[in-house]
């Protein structure tokens, strides 16, 4: 699946963007976070308090228990700041 | 049918409406909102904003409640301009314009349209300070309960 | 300080935008709203309308309801533009334009003043029917509504 | 006192402006417009309908009790149709 990152948290990952297959116990947002996690401080620093962190699933907003699929674009960000 | 654009180009008012006015129908008023960037003040005062957005989604969602505005408020025309990237501080962020024939479907519809913009379209600010600095603007509540007054649903949290 | 100016002149949007930005203060937001001549259809399709008024009274009645707004929403800027004299149909009638730190202050006291403008500014609209014909406006009920529903008293019966 | 008529009162009366000396029993509003009844057809057809006219007494809206002096600006007009 393809994965974005967006503001603060792109910052903190390092990255804009990246291609990840997790594993098949990864079946919610809340599984890749936590997933996520284990791959690096960047990864800890920016998905660490979920309560500032927003998701799209395919652009669409998503919650944590949303389902994630391979071939899903899953978006991270922050609350909105727009307008 | 709305047109919205977002992108880094700064905003010519006279344009979009001179844009809406061609639009076929019995406008009577054209109500518009247009959102700058702020210099702020003492420790908080900046040089300049830059706007990032997520572009497969920002276009798609505007036009969504952009058209559920056109259906609700029976516009003759409507558009939004969002723009992303840097703007310096005076520099116009948002414009909001909406046609109708009477006044209070053109004003209620803007004010709907930048309230949802604010908690709905995937946009985040990042502030440039005076002393250097860089800022992620925090998102807030104000904004959620301007949206709640129109039914918007704000992102999940 | 409130700017007014009633006179056959048309309306330049963008200039009236850039003396409004050149006011000193912190402006987040501008509302505006333009009021345009509306064809009408069929029997009361029309050609243009003449705007009638009382020119010792117009100016001094809106400036004064233009500050009570600057102070109620706390606006770093607004201009009040009408026009008089004959206007074709789709020309500018009106644009009620301010400035504020925040949007819902802006949008809010354009609302206000475009409400006041309909039932309390001494103007009168006669429309040019395609037919020939001359028909002088009627006041609506509805634009009463509207106003008191800021505690602006219409002119008394 | 000068009395002013706009929109269709002028065309009904025929002129937009004139001075008038009424006499002393005419004390407000109500008592000017009857006098005014009294000076033609035109006037009549003007200021038939009260509901329909409004006034203003110096430059300030004004009621039909409202007391006019000699040296006011009086306005007789429709109900307002700006903006």
């Amino acid at each position: 699946m393809k994965l974005l990152y967006f503001a603060w948290l792109r910052e903190r990952i390092g990255l804009g963007e990246e291609e990840v297959t997790p594993p098949s116990s990864v079946v919610t947002v809340a599984d890749l976070i936590a997933w996520l996690r284990l791959r690096g401080p960047g990864y800890v620093e920016a998905l660490a308090e979920t309560a500032r962190v927003r998701c799209a699933v395919n652009q669409d907003f998503a919650k944590l228990d949303t389902i994630v699929r391979p071939g899903d674009e899953i978006a991270f960000f922050p609350p909105i700041t727009g307008g | 049918m709305a047109f919205i654009r977002v992108g880094p180009d700064d905003i010519d008012m006279a344009t979009e409406i001179a844009c809406l006015q061609s639009e076929p129908g019995e406008i009577g008023g054209i109500a518009s909102f247009l959102g700058v960037v702020r210099g702020g003040e003492g420790h908080s005062a900046i040089t300049a904003m830059t706007l990032e957005h997520y572009p497969a989604m920002t276009e798609a969602a505007i036009r969504r409640v952009a058209e559920e505005a056109e259906a609700r408020w029976n516009l003759i025309g409507c558009r939004v301009i969002h723009r992303v990237g840097r703007i310096p501080v005076g520099g116009r962020i948002v414009l909001v314009l909406t046609a109708a024939r009477h006044r209070q479907a053109a004003l209620e519809s803007t004010s709907f349209l930048i309230d949802w913009l604010k908690v709905g379209a995937p946009f985040w600010k990042q502030e440039h300070l005076i002393s250097g600095k860089d800022h992620w603007v925090e998102a807030k509540s104000a904004d959620d309960l301007a949206a709640q007054r129109w039914l918007v649903v704000a992102p999940p949290d």
